[in-house]
């Protein structure tokens, strides 16, 4: 599959995070930008950490032009990842319904309809009546409390198989020469007159002019070695999933009024998703009453999965930001790069995240998508204020 | 209907006095109450329950309890309750139970999806990775008859009408597991005055002491049953104690939160479940201390054609046996790696099987067993494997060979007839919760297994859970740390003295765990199961391990081992040891995979307990909600709250109600329930420097009874809240917020108050539900008010815009205000809350002669519209500055500083090309613009995506009293192109032209421009 | 304001009556119409004052005084809410304020906003188990005892006034949002389901209109 | 779920709280003399520390206070709680070794679940 090779002595640049938004970077910076003598290098097992933990929601319907930008990108490179990986990422354009429970709501997945429409994304709006049609197991009756007024609907957007992504994206790294070093932690950056010069790890100092992070959850610990302060806060999500059941759930649902959101995998399991803890930790543990309000709120929304039990439960890390937008950026100190901040929200755009900050990383200036996306938008005050696209999330 | 041919003839927590009828695939069968589906199928001689995930194979009962990895049925054919996936050895027998099996078709025993066994070579591990890889779509063509062949049962068609309740305790010691070291542990806290909960996963007390040969072993001279009754009616005596049978700890989170999960009546028939309990219940424990006595789980061992049924743990035919009065097999051959798996051959010999063999992995047997096996004439293979078994759907019997130096098999095969092939590859201690906990496994050599090794929360394991086989020690062990966790929990306890154990059995001694059994077979014909369940062969493994999955984790998920509805309990450490065999790694190096909540699958809705449906979620009503629903209010939540929308008469449409509503509050009187606002009373000496600080205005010189309007920021400068503040007293301050914002807005001032401004002498303390609010607009609104309050003169010449005054209404004290959110003349009354019904019919009865209207939410929105007010979650969305909304002249620029101020002069928010906010005419005044429409620059929509957006309209509205549709919106570099022509774009149509415009369109109809 | 504007008023509840669980196991009913001041200021500062006012002396973290009909209860650390029978409240509060005049405090009267529910019998503490984090033992949760707490998703102020010796006993007092107090009751009612309270039927039957 | 023990109305289920985000942040008092990064540090910059942390939390269903907590966001372990004003008070807890390693103990990461042999039992 990928080669597990020691770490060389230097690299011309070097990824740390063997998740899938790094796996990506490396994947672009040596595919479109030649640069093949780097590394990976991953504190445990690649895609242990929020790659393997999340419910893989793709969509691109965000309001904002920058967002919707850099989503849509995304999404673009999803439809043809498998064929250019060689490998089945299960990539299913199920659709993603975004519920509407009350007029405000409705009022804000239009507006957010209409700028996809104009910016090129799939979106449409759906009455009750039209999500009951595509999704019969969703609950219209109106006697409840609350209500489904009407949906979006993106039907580009879907699942895909988290784990084979990852792999996918290290064995077409590794066949184009990157090292892929798993079990090897950062626990220094060396700096010289303001530039990198190099990363300290568990398995040995390695030399390179260029550090990109890509660590969701730990963006902020990291950056603390360079002693740069971010405007990231690290908190807990949730995931379950259900035993396995015969097809019940046909596309993706999410609600943000009632904070869940679900679809079934392939295997037939409901993948089923909540909001965050409001606290921060790096425990990888959230707390029960999350899950059983998204247990309720499940049993509202889609009544006929009462019965069903929950299989497995975990949680991963994620990094939030104010505006509940991304930092894919420069940083102060020249060859340190930074993407994270994906909140809850990073997975669906795993490509287009790499793609564009392999660019940024490659010729040190922000490619065009990633651009909004820089640190400085909270001193200017730029801010991609997504908070209504992404407040459970994804 | 069989005869339970199984049965035997005494024995057993079952009630052999009353039959039980109950269906299975189609076929009638009975059994007697206390039995599980498991056991009386057994004694109903059906092995063959279900068919693998994948391969379609027959599947039979493995275990006897949760650990069980393949015998799910679906239980019950009701379209609201039928539940899938349901474990037979779990599932207790009612009459009338109807058992289904799943993802079969179409039958059980001929299944169509078998035909994937046949072509098992070709779905090796990761096989749909490497496949559908084609052309582009292939995968999405394939797709759907791949998720229509996975899945195992099916969910309910309908709502589920059952009851769930989630209770909140709080104890001592918590106990999990009701067996011999759970006992002693209950019993010692309890003794000592703890509160204690025990919880048993299983329908009775006693753990492993039910498995065993009553007739040999005793504890204080009483057989094991007797034994434990007696502790259990000494628990029940006393009042400290909580006794939970079918109930399951499933869930160890921080600080010693504990989910325990309990099956309340899932054993009983329908129409005897009793109707004043739930169906399953969630406790949710938090215990000072918690003593893990969860039991150990019998291992699997993996060998060629281990997969049949009727190749079952030999733990589980012993529990089968004394448990359940069943024998599962009547011509027996054990096949182990340890001593214990002895004594459940001379057990299943002395209670009526034959036992056909014993083969052990292990060459030297000890002496005693030996002779204990010769007197009961058993054949032994000491050394030796099994090496494949037969039988199509049901074992029939197994071949043996001997075992090699080499560690492969030689000699003669020998073939021996059974019909049950007990195997045991030893116990590992149940170490789910503890992992769960976050405490540290050990992997124990002796063992071949992890057992607890470092704790991290307040708990200890006893018994077999921490690796303590021999019932004496198990019983000590549990009262040692029964007395440990009372005493840490401040109730100092001594270890109750256990009794005396006579006639128990050898523990298992030393495992010789073999990661893969030899089979003599060429490697690619070998079939050894790890994961019954999931079908995951030693081969998939060691391919996951040959292509680079080397991480445990990555193995686990390539190969989808232990990922089943029984997570892996009894397969997982098999897999782990297979892996590090491959890796010629030791297995603390590979590790485990994580154990994660729930210990087992725990339903959704017992999860959500009685949080649902009519409780799920409050709905807040003001005073008024019964006035407002008899008389033909449609509703709108707003937050949580319901608020009338608009009240249509009988046969008026919606869009006609609001016209007369809002054209009432223009041109005569109309009334709003406003009680809904939040209000919060603020009084100190420092009141007016806080507002001052809170808000963009200044407060330093409002009078006593005078009201001014307010814009609150975050420190971001993002517009947050409004509403007006009404001056009391010099240090007394009546504040309102929006209905959505009231909390929020509280706590942001609080938190300012608190943390920040200490030195500053503010209270605050909410009383948005004190007082109802009606809201009277129009006209004629003084008239009403002239008629309705005492000690008040409302005409507008006297009592000023922007005042207040307190009054009395029948002698009931109000405040009124006149302050407008509609541009129209417009007083607010009010009133304590208990008083807010009779109000609004006061006012309702005083306004009569005025032709008074209520109005609504829809109607206030499109009046404030009217006005060019602003609804701050409306017009704003948090990326909105008072500049963007063109009302700079709210923030003040003498006074000092104010939360929010400085950043409003950020490089961004300075930017005169931000989004402002301006009203928009549509050309065709008939045109109703369409909320979150886009503005753009050109007539026609550019065919090329992106289309550049000027901004979206937030507000619409078809506007009676200015006689056409007016809109608002958020348009770039807004406030410089008054006038100008843009357009609005819309799906399927050509672009709306637009004027933009001021956004007061009273005013603009007033001087003529509209 | 006299007793004639009883008549006029509408107490939270008053579309509820009081509900039995079987064998007097618990009982649920609507204490309407008390008088209830929510108290800022100082304990330190304003603790003899408002004993001589009031009567009660101002209790200790979590608990209630009582003289009389008057109750002081503890909900924080300079928060107390005074409850009085009914109309006797407004004349306290004017009394309080000018003996507190000078000192900074704050007396707000929340005699309408909170809805007063009187849960009473064996079964009310499995019955707040089913409600509430809090612990609800007789040896944790005793007579006397104030705690603000969510009950199901409503936040309220829980009082024992009686304690389980008591005949009827023991008794708990919630105050709740007046808005919030249905969903208090029809979850309460729930909660005592399992000993034969009857079920409250929610408020329903509202037309949502939901699209414009 | 956390046990919080609150400094007024002792030990209390977590979700009778709501976190309120770091502590110990003071609000320049000179805004208008601060550049705009500067103040961009004061409203979104945070730290986020694996380890030892200093918050606030507020009591929200109990008494309304604001106060101060001490957490190790590695592990969860409450460490103390103390008054808004007080300083925090010393404490020790098992922090990772490297800010992004693990704690020995009580992190929900694989690399710390099972103890390697030479580790003390």
């Amino acid at each position: 599959m990928w080669r597990n090779p020691e770490p060389k002595p230097g690299y011309d640049a070097v990824v740390i995070g063997g998740g899938g938004h790094g796996l990506a970077t490396a994947y672009y910076l040596a595919k479109e930008h030649g640069m093949t003598n780097i590394a990976v290098i991953e504190k445990g097992w690649i895609g242990g950490g929020n790659s393997g933990r999340n419910t893989t929601i793709i969509r691109s319907n965000y309001l904002f032009d920058e967002s919707a930008a850099i989503y849509n990108h995304a999404l673009q490179l999803w439809t043809t990842l498998g064929r250019e990986l060689n490998y089945n990422i299960m990539m299913s354009h199920r659709g993603v319904l975004n519920l509407a429970h009350d007029e405000g709501e409705g009022r804000g997945l239009k507006r957010r309809v209409e700028a996809n429409r104009l910016n090129g994304v799939d979106s449409e709006w759906l009455d009750a009546k039209q999500v009951k049609e595509f999704c019969p197991v969703i609950n219209i009756s109106q006697d409840i409390r609350y209500p489904v007024l009407g949906a979006t609907l993106q039907r580009s957007g879907g699942t895909n198989r988290h784990d084979a992504v990852v792999w996918g994206y290290a064995r077409a790294c590794s066949a184009m020469g990157v090292d892929i070093i798993q079990q090897c932690e950062v626990t220094g950056i060396k700096t010289a007159k303001g530039a990198v010069t190099g990363v300290e790890t568990t398995r040995g100092f390695i030399k390179t002019p260029k550090v990109a992070c890509v660590t969701a959850g730990h963006t902020s610990v990291i950056a603390s070695m360079l002693d740069i302060k971010l405007p990231i806060q690290s908190h807990p999500l949730q995931a379950l999933v259900s035993e396995p059941i015969k097809p019940l759930v046909p596309c993706v649902i999410m609600s943000n009024a009632v904070h869940v959101y679900c679809s079934q995998s392939d295997k037939g399991e409901l993948v089923i998703g909540a909001g965050i803890d409001a606290h921060t930790s790096y425990t990888q543990r959230g707390s029960m009453d999350i899950i059983e309000h998204q247990m309720a709120s499940l049993c509202e929304l889609l009544p006929p999965v009462a019965r069903l039990r929950m299989m497995r439960q975990w949680g991963g890390i994620v990094d939030t930001c104010p505006d509940a937008s991304p930092i894919i950026s420069k940083t102060p100190v020249k060859g340190f790069y930074i993407n994270g901040g994906w909140g809850t929200g990073g997975w669906k755009a795993t490509p287009g995240s790499g793609h564009v900050f392999a660019w940024t990383v490659a010729k040190d200036d922000p490619h065009p998508i990633a651009a909004p996306f820089a640190l400085d938008r909270f001193h200017s005050g730029a801010l991609v204020a997504e908070h209504g696209a992404a407040a459970v999330a994804h | 209907m069989t005869a339970q041919p199984n049965r035997r003839a005494s024995g057993g927590l079952i009630d052999r006095s009353k039959v039980v009828r109950f269906r299975f695939d189609g076929r009638d069968f009975s059994g007697h109450p206390g039995d599980t589906l498991a056991s009386a199928l057994l004694a109903n001689d059906e092995h063959m329950v279900a068919r693998g995930f994948k391969y379609h194979r027959p599947r039979g009962i493995f275990g006897a309890g949760s650990e069980d990895p393949t015998a799910l049925v679906q239980i019950g054919s009701d379209a609201a309750r039928t539940d899938p996936n349901t474990r037979v050895t779990e599932q207790e027998i009612y009459d009338g139970l109807e058992a289904l099996a799943q993802n079969v078709w179409p039958s059980l025993k001929f299944d169509v999806g078998a035909v994937n066994d046949l072509f098992s070579a070709f779905l090796p591990a990761g096989f749909y990775y490497k496949t559908f890889m084609g052309p582009l779509g292939n995968w999405m063509a394939f797709e759907p008859f791949i998720r229509k062949a996975a899945g195992l049962g099916k969910a309910p068609g309908a709502p589920d009408p059952d009851r769930y309740e989630s209770i909140n305790r709080h104890c001592d010691v918590l106990v999990a597991g009701g067996g011999p070291a759970g006992l002693m542990a209950a019993l010692t806290a309890a003794k000592a005055g703890a509160r204690v909960i025990l919880a048993e996963e299983t329908a009775a007390l006693g753990g492993r002491l039910l498995s065993v040969d009553p007739d040999k072993v005793n504890l204080g001279d009483m057989a094991p049953t007797a034994w434990v009754e007696s502790i259990a009616a000494e628990l029940a005596g006393m009042d400290n104690v909580t006794v939970l049978t079918r109930t399951a700890a499933f869930g160890y989170y921080a600080q010693n939160f504990v989910g325990l999960w309990e099956r309340v009546s899932d054993h009983l028939a329908p129409n005897d479940q009793p109707a004043n309990l739930p169906r399953q219940r969630v406790w949710r424990v938090r215990a000072r201390e918690v003593v893990l006595a969860t039991g150990a789980v019998e291992r699997p061992l993996v060998f060629h054609e281990n997969d049949r049924p009727g190749i079952m743990l030999a733990g589980a035919a012993r529990t089968f046996t004394h448990r359940y009065g069943v024998l599962p097999g009547k011509r027996v051959l054990v096949f182990a790696n340890n001593d214990s798996a002895w004594e459940a051959a001379f057990d299943l010999q002395s209670s009526g099987a034959r036992v056909a063999g014993i083969v052990d992995l292990r060459r030297d047997i000890d002496g005693g067993l030996l002779s204990t096996a010769a007197e009961h004439g058993i054949s032994i293979h000491p050394g030796a494997a099994i090496v494949g078994t037969s039988g199509a759907q049901r074992v029939s019997g197994a071949t043996v060979r001997r075992m090699s130096d080499s560690g492969g098999v030689e000699g003669p095969v020998t073939a021996i007839e059974c019909d049950l092939l007990a195997v045991s590859g030893g116990w590992m201690p149940n170490i789910a919760l503890f992992s769960q906990s976050r405490g540290k496994l050990v992997y124990d050599e002796d063992l071949s297994a992890f057992r607890p090794g470092q704790s991290w929360q307040k708990e200890r394991s006893a018994g077999s859970a921490a690796a303590t086989f021999d019932l004496d020690g198990c019983l000590k062990e549990g009262a040692r740390a029964g007395a440990d966790a009372a005493s840490k929990a401040g109730i100092p306890a001594k270890a109750e003295r256990p009794p005396k154990v006579e006639g128990a059995e050898r523990p298992q001694g030393t495992p010789r765990v073999i990661p893969e059994i030899p089979s003599g077979r060429p490697r690619h014909k070998v079939r050894a199961w790890i994961d019954l369940q999931d079908d995951v062969t030693t081969k998939d493994l060691k391919l996951a391990v040959n292509e680079g999955y080397d991480s445990i984790e990555h193995a686990k998920r390539y190969t989808t081992s232990g990922m089943g509805t029984d997570q892996g309990k009894v397969a997982n450490m098999n897999a782990f040891a297979l892996v590090a065999d491959a890796l010629k790694k030791p297995i603390w190096q590979v590790g485990t995979t994580t154990y994660r909540q729930p210990w087992k699958p725990v339903t959704f809705a017992a999860m959500a307990g009685q949080h649902v449906g009519d409780h799920f979620h409050p709905r807040r009503v003001t005073p008024m909600h019964d006035w407002h629903k008899s008389n033909g209010a449609v509703f709108e939540p707003v937050g949580d709250w319901l608020r009338a929308r608009a009240y249509q008469r009988p046969g008026e449409s919606f869009e006609a109600a609001v016209r007369r509503e809002s054209l009432a509050a223009r041109e005569s009187v109309a009334a709003l329930d406003a009680s809904t606002l939040g209000k919060i009373d603020i009084r100190g000496k420092d009141a007016r420097t806080f507002l001052n600080r809170v808000y963009t205005n200044a407060w330093s010189k409002l009078a006593p009874g005078k009201a001014r309007y307010g814009l609150m920021l975050g420190e971001d400068g993002m517009v947050m809240d409004d509403g007006v503040t009404a001056c009391l007293a010099d240090d007394h301050f009546h504040m309102t917020t929006t209905t959505g914002g009231a909390a929020r807005v509280l706590t942001h001032l609080e938190d300012y108050i608190q943390t920040e401004w200490t030195d500053l002498e503010v209270y605050m303390t909410t009383v948005t539900e004190e007082w109802a609010v009606a809201s009277l607009s129009g006209p004629d609104s003084w008239r009403v008010v002239a008629e309705l309050c005492d000690g008040i003169d409302p005409d507008p010449e006297k009592f000023e815009f922007m005042s207040h005054t307190t009054a009395t209404i029948d002698g009931v004290p109000v405040r009124v205000f006149r302050i407008s959110f509609t541009g129209a003349l417009a007083y607010e009354i009010n009133i304590a809350a208990d008083y807010g019904a009779w109000l609004w019919d006061k006012v309702m009865e005083a306004g009569q002669p005025y032709g008074i209207q209520p109005y609504g939410t829809e109607a206030m929105h499109l009046l404030r519209a009217e006005k060019g007010f602003v609804i701050v979650g409306q017009e704003t969305d948090g990326t909105v500055t008072p500049a963007d909304l063109r009302m700079d002249w709210i923030v003040s620029k003498a006074k000092g500083d104010f939360i929010g101020k400085r950043s409003l002069s950020r490089s961004d928010t300075v930017r005169t090309d931000r989004k402002q906010l301006v009203g928009l005419l549509t050309e065709d005044p008939t045109l109703m613009l369409e909320e979150g429409a886009h503005v753009i620059a050109t007539a026609t929509e550019p065919a090329e995506k992106p289309v550049p957006m000027l901004g979206h309209v937030t507000s619409s509205y078809d506007s009676p009293t200015i006689g056409r549709s007016i809109a608002m919106a958020m348009v770039e570099s807004g406030g410089a192109r008054m006038g100008e022509r843009l357009w609005v774009s819309r799906k399927g149509g050509t672009p709306i032209p637009v004027k933009v415009t001021e956004t007061d369109f009273l005013k603009m109809r007033e001087d003529g421009d509209v | 304001m006299t007793d004639t504007h009883t008549a006029l008023r509408r107490s939270p509840l008053a579309h509820r009556s009081t509900i039995k669980a079987m064998e007097h196991a618990a009982r649920l009913s609507e204490v309407p119409f008390l008088g209830k001041l929510i108290l800022r200021g100082d304990p330190a500062k304003i603790a003899k004052t408002v004993t001589g006012v009031a009567g009660a002396s101002l209790p200790t973290a979590c608990r209630a005084t009582r003289k009389g009909d008057t109750a002081i209860l503890w909900t924080g650390p300079d928060e107390f809410w005074i409850v009085t029978p009914d109309n006797a409240h407004a004349a306290l509060a004017d009394k309080l304020g000018k003996a507190l005049s000078g000192i900074h405090h704050q007396v707000t009267d929340v005699s309408s906003y909170y809805a007063a529910i009187d849960l009473a019998g064996p079964k009310a503490r499995g019955m707040l188990m089913k409600l509430t984090t809090l612990d609800m033992d007789r040896s944790a949760f005793t007579e006397g005892e104030v705690a603000g707490s969510n009950f199901g998703a409503a936040q309220a102020t829980l009082w024992q006034t009686a304690s389980d010796e008591e005949k009827g006993g023991p008794v708990f007092r919630l105050f709740v949002r007046r808005s919030m107090a249905d969903y208090l009751w029809c979850l309460l009612a729930e909660a005592g389901f399992e000993w034969g309270m009857p079920r409250q039927a929610p408020l329903s039957g509202e037309t949502w209109r939901l699209e414009r | 779920m956390f046990l919080i023990t609150c400094p007024y109305c002792g030990t209390r289920d977590q979700s009778e709280f709501s976190n309120a985000g770091e502590a110990h942040v003071a609000r320049p008092a000179n805004g208008e003399e601060l550049t705009d990064e500067q103040w961009a540090d004061f409203v979104f910059l945070r730290n986020n520390p694996k380890g030892l942390f200093a918050e606030r939390w507020v009591h929200t269903a109990g008494c309304r206070r604001f106060f101060n907590m001490l957490r190790n966001t590695a592990t969860d372990e409450i460490l103390a709680v103390y008054e808004i004003g007080a300083k925090p008070p010393k404490v020790t807890t098992v922090e990772p070794a490297t800010p992004s390693g693990e704690a020995p103990i009580g992190s929900g990461n694989d690399a710390v679940k099972v103890m390697r042999p030479e580790e003390p039992k």
